[in-house]
């Protein structure tokens, strides 16, 4: 070779988003301060935690955190499948109408006080399958019909929640079904099935998203689906699976709603869906895609969850709690992604 | 294809090009074609008048909202905008009168520009920033109208002008045709509108490229504020009440209106006739569902799967490399 | 004579509850005695699209059609009226309206009637049971509706004058449920862990939220021990009065008020009523409700509605025969 | 040698575009095919066409004998036919081991679930080939640019295991980012490569080509122009038939030296990039070419970042045209006259779906309308056409997607997006050259020097010492992140190669 070649950039500074970030972990060299940076929303939901125990001694009673993990179990479960969607970029809006129409196909199927169905089981897999079904419809569209997940998901929530109401047989079904609703009401060392199961899912997602390649290659269509597909991976296939997924888990997330209320609801899936998406985003998990996780996502929800069990804990006023609310998912996404931000770091 | 007609639409090459552009016009036409079908009363002109008068406010909700969609962003607190700002003219007008509509209108856009270079500052998604003032617009509105529905007092020229009529066409509708005109001619034919295309197509080639990304931000977003809070008035005009949630509902409609046009959600593809034809599309099929007299659950499922139809045929899916 | 309408439309809040699907009920009974159509409008709570339906109606042409309109909200039912009179159709409402504004002195050739249920008098009776249940004395917690509507605003009234009454008895904290079982469970359930036994019971403006408290104490083996208040008397909360886990519900009949406000509506539209005829009263009335307790819920338990007694005919004898009384000035 | 792969009439057309014009093409065993040709000739289309990505619009592929059609890269991998991208393919979010088998058939995993041990030791495997030392494990994200691409290369290599019999590598430029050891390294895998596969190797330097290749095709326009046997022929004469012209004097020379005592357009002073640059002083005049130059990692490109301020922080004083500035982003650096064209192209300069016209003239083009705010497209699209003719930017026509267009050229409409500005006194620019034909890139250094000449300062960080020394006034060497050593007048006192060498060092 004649040319002696030589190259005088230094890769780690370019500052394409993924690049830069790499860079900075590189050279901020302590792993601890990496652990730290990454765990934003936990020192978010230790604050939130130390502030509302200051002003009420209540708060950090065994009582309460029962409550808490009771009330966090069913967006816990919402949260977890819209993981996989978020990871891969997409988004899934359906939920609200998936979670309604799996509750009333449940509460109508199973024994109860309006139909003469009894399925028994056969009722939640039903539901289930409904759920499954839907969600795999949604990643149907969206992949092979190549139609924006937000739109489709959209649609699909006005026709969920319209079958839910077509379903609806005039009068609440009240379920009779002892064992479904003891899920709910047994408790083991304080908690219901529900906790336990919900966190049994979080544990399996995980290990779903860590270790199989429907987990990993979701992340990979988060960061950069066009070079997933250079690599000549079946894209579509995992993006069903995740769909899939989603409106599987949305489908028990209403499910269980009706465990816990005893009657079927043709509306239960009512503000199951933004707080499950802010909890997401919250806990790290980008809307972009390729970043977060199951168990980001998880603390995200207990983040919500406290929260509001905080405010009425607190006393706040009720007609601020929505603004209060507001504020706080404002700061603490800004707060616990505050490390990240760089000129040329691209959020949409 | 004439040369300048070329150069007015480069995009367009082909006969299948030109169906695709059309898209969502044919749609819409088929969709109206449906409609007169069912109901042929609607071709009246009282009935299309009184149908504009209703879908004014929706559509400059729409409108507005194709700003920040064309930067790849979302602002989902438009609804709650205009609620809120609905609210605070009815609060107002007993203290400042008619002034109090341009107040409002100012500080809608001061707001939006706030929210939208607080995005760029904090580098949070715009989903997040605007779920977040969703919520506290909301709230705010609660507060301040104390949970109830606050009665408007009599005289206040701007809401009587939108409330009225100009030789028979009603004038909000008539400020929806402004609003777009100027919007669109802002667009096409300023650094501002190229700029936010560029920002749309690639954030940071653009910025690499000297664009002002913050300044860009801060005008979608205030554009999509104003254009709420004009809705709110509207929708105002209409009931003579404000209460603190009239106007959440369209927050869905809105999107639906902006993607069914053929906008990309992923920014820089798309624009204001597309949103308006969307929005049209929207208004159409609920007023086709209604007519038909579908029962209102059916009219969900059949407006979903109408959403869905439209979207699928109207999406350009060669301009948009990846859909997400 | 005026020509019969052929078809009533009723818009109602959502289809899916038992509340509207009674007053769907109650209204079909009425078209089907007069081989009328009923069409139904859903809004999901959403004004907008109440407007957007009542406007597509209006513009295919409508003179003299008879509507039975629910206002999703108070904001709405000046510009539905006001609407229905330029159509040259008549209205009758259901529920919500301003306060200031009353058909005889609003759209008055349009607007037939408003008709609606004592919210105060729920709150009130619902208040004065929670007290007697709880002895006169402890601290009780609300869950409000959506914060913006006017029956939870009554029905805080109530229950305000019915605390004033029971001195004994103090509200801890007030939360909204908007009208929510999910809300209500999950408010309550912070409400265990931050009274303990300082709650001696809860007063739910409506049964969703209710049965979510329910559901809330029955996790904590409290239920039947703290006592909770509904309003509505929808069947599930009536069969929990029965097995005590509930105290007391206003029941409305949610029938009669569809059935009144399709038949009112349609007696005008024919011609068989002239609105300029009808007093303030006859146009501005609550109907009659009921407190369930568990004294008499197995009547209303084994009672079923029979369709002649909501047939345009037998109402058409006095269409105001089970009103409470004109609404009262300044309440809506 | 028998054919391993022949291609008969292979046709490529895109809307607009006749990328491929009737190719035909013998690949034999154990050989290493060299293709050249200048940008947008057709070359990387060819790899797509092989590798799957793409399907040809007319002619016939026959791998082995026997005609085969890929439909997907997955079923040309299976094939045993492997693709190292022009621009880099990396998933960055995944590991190295799970990007190396991404694309291939494995028995990694179980019931779904990967068995990583498993992987990770086939992956060490792979990497100790092209003499990589990173754990399998770690994110792709967190190597630098070099390392992945021998993590490309590794992933090619690894067909070796995964597939029967002979296989097929094709390399897309794969050197442009590469220091001289790790081209070193490529170079040995190649040839032991050649044991048991054909390659073709793609490249725009002629020494390298000539370095590894058996034989060389050369295309222009879409067509096949000649075929050379390694031994009978020499750079010269593929450069003249690559570019159709003689390659000597094709730089001129600087007709005038720079005015020593020219006014001052840029003093650096002290900056410091923390982490990166530490205390670097320098300064520009106008009209003079200053050429940045040290080993990776040197900080000459944080040093062009900051100057165009879009470094996260920076400290230290810069003066522009006499005065201090500071330069807090890329729309003040803009205002300033400050143009800066990035080396990552495809995620910094290039919009992607947006036309040539208008990623021309994102920057300057309100220039030519009414009070910067109104646009007049006419006079911006004339200018365009105006700079896509000087520097022959190959495209259909302006409103041409510019992803669509070959890397070479996307370059170039980036570096007219800059020239474009009439009101551009200070351009820096960060690897120009970068995937440029040799023509191309004398077009290029013409041009940048018939600009320093109109009076635009030029900073500019090279590939080659080669393009250092025939383009720059002054030469500053940077080691470390600090300035090592200066060499002024090049143009008139040529420093030896082994100087520059020895300063970076
Ligand atoms: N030193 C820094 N470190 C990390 N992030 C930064 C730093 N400086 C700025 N940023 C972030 O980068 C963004 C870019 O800001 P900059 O001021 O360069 O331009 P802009 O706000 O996008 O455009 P405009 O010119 O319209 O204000 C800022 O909003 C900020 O969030
Ligand atoms: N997807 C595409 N759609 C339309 N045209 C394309 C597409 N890909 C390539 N082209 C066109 O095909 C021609 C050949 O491009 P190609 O990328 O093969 O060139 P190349 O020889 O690899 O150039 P370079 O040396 O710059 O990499 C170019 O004119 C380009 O504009
Ligand atoms: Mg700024
Ligand atoms: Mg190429």
């Amino acid at each position: 070779m004649t040319q002696a070649q030589l190259h005088a950039h230094d890769t780690s500074a370019m500052a394409s988003p993924r690049r830069g970030e790499a860079g900075t972990q590189r050279r901020s060299g302590h792993i601890g301060l990496g652990v730290l940076k990454s765990a934003g929303p936990i020192v978010s939901l230790l604050a939130m935690v130390l502030v509302f125990a200051s002003l009420t001694p209540n708060f950090v009673s065994a009582a309460n955190l029962q409550a808490i993990l009771e009330s966090a179990a069913v967006p816990a479960v919402v949260a977890i499948g819209m993981t996989f969607v978020l990871v891969q970029g997409s988004i899934d809006l359906s939920g609200e109408g998936v979670a309604s129409l799996a509750n009333i196909l449940l509460s109508i199927l199973i024994a109860n006080s309006v139909t003469a169905h009894d399925l028994g089981a056969g009722a939640i897999v039903v539901a289930l399958a409904a759920g499954l079904a839907v969600g795999a419809l949604n990643g149907t569209l969206y992949a092979y019909l190549r139609m924006p997940s937000l739109i489709v998901t959209l649609a699909m929530w006005l026709i969920t929640l319209g079958l839910a109401a077509l379903l609806f047989p005039s009068r609440q079904p009240q379920i009779l079904d002892g064992g479904f609703v003891g899920l709910a009401l047994h408790k083991h060392l304080g908690l219901s099935a529900l906790v336990y199961l919900a966190v049994a899912l979080a544990f399996v997602a995980f290990i779903v998203e860590r270790r199989t390649k429907l987990g990993r290659i979701g992340f990979a269509i988060g960061a950069d689906e066009a070079l997933v597909r250079l690599a000549g991976v079946n894209v579509n296939v995992y993006k069903v699976g995740a769909f899939a997924i989603c409106g599987c888990l949305t489908g028990l997330a209403g499910i269980l709603t009706a465990a816990q209320i005893g009657v079927g609801n043709p509306l239960a899936g009512e503000g199951l869906l933004f707080p499950g998406i802010a909890a997401c985003v919250i806990g790290g998990t980008l809307l972009s895609g390729g970043r977060g996780g199951v168990l980001h996502s998880l603390v995200g929800v207990l983040v919500l969850v406290t929260l509001r069990n905080g405010l009425v804990q607190t006393g706040a006023n009720p007609l601020l709690q929505k603004a209060i609310e507001g504020v706080v998912i404002v700061v603490a996404v800004a707060a616990s992604t505050w490390h990240l931000r760089r000129k040329t770091r691209v959020v949409k | 294809m004439t040369p300048a007609l070329a150069r007015m639409f480069p995009s367009i090459r082909s006969a299948g090009d030109l169906l695709r552009a059309c898209g969502p016009a044919i749609v819409l036409v088929l969709v109206c074609a449906a409609v007169i079908c069912i109901a042929p009363g609607i071709l009246k002109w009282r009935a299309i008048n009184a149908l504009l008068f209703d879908a004014a406010p929706l559509l400059i909700l729409v409108i507005g909202s194709t700003l920040p969609v064309l930067l790849g962003c979302i602002d989902l607190s438009a609804a709650a905008m205009a609620s809120f700002s609905a609210v605070v003219v009815t609060l107002l007008v007993p203290e400042f009168g008619s002034a109090a509509v341009p107040l409002v209108l100012l500080g809608a856009a001061g707001i939006g520009a706030a929210q939208g270079w607080l995005i760029g500052r904090l580098q949070i998604p715009s989903f997040v920033m605007t779920l977040g003032t969703l919520g506290l617009f909301s709230g705010l509105a609660l507060y301040l109208s104390n949970a109830s529905s606050v009665a408007l007092g009599a005289g206040v020229a701007p809401l009587d002008f939108l409330g009225g009529r100009t030789h028979g066409v009603p004038n909000a509708f008539l400020a929806v045709v402004a609003v777009w005109i100027f919007l669109s001619l802002l667009l096409r034919f300023t650094r501002l509108g190229r700029d936010i295309y560029a920002f749309g197509a690639s954030e940071l080639a653009a910025y690499m490229s000297g664009v002002r990304r913050g300044l860009i931000r801060s005008c979608a977003f205030a554009i999509s504020s104003v254009c709420a809070a004009l809705g709110g008035m509207m929708l105002l005009s209409q009931t003579l009440y404000s209460a603190p949630t009239m106007a959440s509902n369209l927050l869905l409609p809105a999107l639906v209106g902006v993607v069914a046009g053929g906008t990309a959600i992923s920014g820089g593809v798309g624009g204001l006739s597309a949103s308006l034809i969307g929005g049209l599309t929207a208004v159409m099929v609920r007023v086709g569902a209604t007519i038909a007299g579908l029962p209102g659950a059916a009219q969900d499922v059949a407006f979903g799967i109408i959403i869905l139809v439209a979207v699928a045929v109207t999406t350009d899916r060669t301009k948009i490399g990846i859909v997400k | 004579a005026q020509e019969k309408p052929k078809t009533i439309y009723l818009a109602v809040g959502t289809t899916s509850s038992e509340y509207w699907q009674e007053v769907i009920w109650g209204a079909q009974q009425v078209a089907n005695s007069v081989g009328a159509k009923l069409e139904v409008y859903e809004s999901g709570f959403d004004g907008q699209k109440h407007m957007q339906q009542l406007g597509a109606i209006l513009a295919a042409g409508c003179e003299g059609c008879a509507f039975a309109w629910f206002p999703d909200s108070t904001a709405f039912t000046k510009a539905f009226v006001e609407r229905a009179e330029a159509g040259g159709a008549f209205m009758t409402t259901m529920w919500n309206r301003p306060e200031e504004i009353h058909p005889w002195d609003t759209a008055s050739d349009a607007w037939i009637a408003n008709i609606s249920f004592d919210g105060v008098d729920s709150g009130y009776q619902n208040g004065m049971a929670l007290c007697k249940a709880i002895g006169g004395k402890g601290g009780i917690a609300v869950l409000k509706g959506t914060p913006d509507n006017p029956p939870s605003k009554q029905r805080e009234i109530g229950l305000l004058k019915a605390v004033s009454e029971c001195p004994g008895m103090t509200i801890l904290d007030t939360q909204i449920g908007n009208w929510g079982q999910t809300e209500g469970q999950n408010i309550t359930r912070t409400w265990i862990a931050r009274y303990g036994d300082q709650l001696k019971g809860v007063f739910a403006q409506n049964d969703g939220m209710a049965l979510g408290a329910v559901a809330a104490l029955r996790e904590k083996g409290l239920a039947g021990k703290v006592p909770v208040t509904g309003s509505d008397g929808s069947s599930d909360v009536l069969k929990l009065i029965k097995s005590g886990d509930m105290l007391s519900s206003m029941r409305i009949s949610s029938q009669l008020h569809g059935a009144v406000a399709a038949a009112l509506a349609y007696a005008v539209a024919s011609g068989d009523l002239k609105i300029g005829d009808l007093a303030q009263a006859q146009r501005d009335f609550y109907l009659v409700q009921t407190l369930a307790t568990k004294d008499n819920v197995d009547a209303m338990l084994s009672a079923q509605p029979n369709p002649a007694d909501f047939s345009y005919d037998a109402l058409k004898k006095n269409f105001w025969v089970r009103s409470k009384g004109q609404i009262p000035v300044g309440v809506n | 040698m028998s054919a391993l792969l022949s291609l008969q009439n292979i046709s490529k057309r895109f809307p607009g575009v006749h990328a491929l014009d009737d190719i035909d093409m013998e690949l034999r065993q154990h050989e290493v095919l060299g293709l050249i040709g200048q940008n947008g000739s057709g070359k990387s289309t060819l790899m797509k066409i092989i590798g799957g990505l793409h399907q040809p619009s007319a002619g016939e592929m026959r791998l082995r004998g026997s005609p085969v059609r890929f439909g997907s890269p997955l079923e040309a991998t299976r094939a045993g036919i492997g693709l190292v991208h022009q621009e880099q393919s990396l998933i960055g979010n995944l590991t190295v081991a799970e990007n190396l088998f991404v694309d291939k058939p494995t028995d990694f995993s179980r019931f779904g679930f990967y068995r990583r041990s498993r992987m990770n030791d086939a992956a060490r495997i792979q990497l100790d080939k092209v003499e990589l030392d990173v754990a399998p494990d770690t994110l792709v994200d967190q190597l630098t640019f070099a390392q992945r691409q021998m993590v490309e290369l590794a992933k090619v290599l690894s067909l070796e295991e995964l597939v029967e019999g002979h296989l097929v590598v094709l390399f897309d430029e794969p050197t442009s980012v590469l220091t001289p050891t790790e081209i070193q390294a490529l170079f040995r895998q190649v040839r032991r490569l050649k044991m048991r596969s054909s390659v073709v190797f793609i490249s725009h330097r002629m020494d390298e080509v000539l370095a590894i290749s058996d034989r060389v095709y050369v295309l222009s326009d879409g067509r096949n122009v000649a075929e050379r046997l390694k031994d009978e022929t020499d750079p010269d004469e593929l450069y003249e038939l690559m570019v159709g012209r003689q390659r000597a004097g094709s730089v001129l020379p600087r007709s005038n030296p720079p005015d020593r005592n020219a006014p001052k357009r840029l003093a650096v002073r002290d900056l410091t990039v923390p982490g990166k640059v530490e205390d670097v002083t320098f300064d520009v005049a106008s009209g003079e070419i200053v050429g940045l130059i040290g080993v990776q990692g040197s900080g000459a490109e944080a040093v062009c970042r900051a100057i165009f301020g879009v470094e996260d922080s920076h400290s230290g004083h810069i003066e522009y045209e006499g005065r201090p500035v500071r330069v807090s982003r890329p729309s003040g650096a803009v205002g300033l006259g400050i143009g800066y064209v990035p080396a990552e192209r495809k995620a910094e300069a290039t919009m992607k779906g947006m036309s040539v016209c208008q990623n021309m003239t994102v920057t300057f083009g309100s220039d030519y309308g009414y009070g910067g705010v109104l646009l007049s497209k006419r006079r911006e699209r004339r200018e365009a056409a105006n700079w896509v003719e000087r520097l022959k930017i190959k495209t259909p026509s302006l409103d041409h997607r510019i992803d669509q267009l070959s890397g070479g050229n996307q370059q170039k409409v980036v570096l007219s997006k800059w020239l474009l500005g009439r009101s551009l006194r200070l351009l820096v620019l960060d690897h120009p050259t970068r995937g440029l034909d040799p023509g191309a890139r004398a077009d290029l250094f013409n041009a940048i020097r018939q600009l320093a000449e109109d009076g635009l300062s030029i900073v500019f960080v090279g590939d080659t010492l080669d393009e250092m020394v025939t383009l720059s006034d002054t030469i500053l060497v940077l080691r470390d992140g600090r300035l090592s050593q200066r060499f002024d007048d090049v143009q008139t006192k040529r420093p030896s190669e082994e100087d520059i060498v020895r300063a970076m060092v």
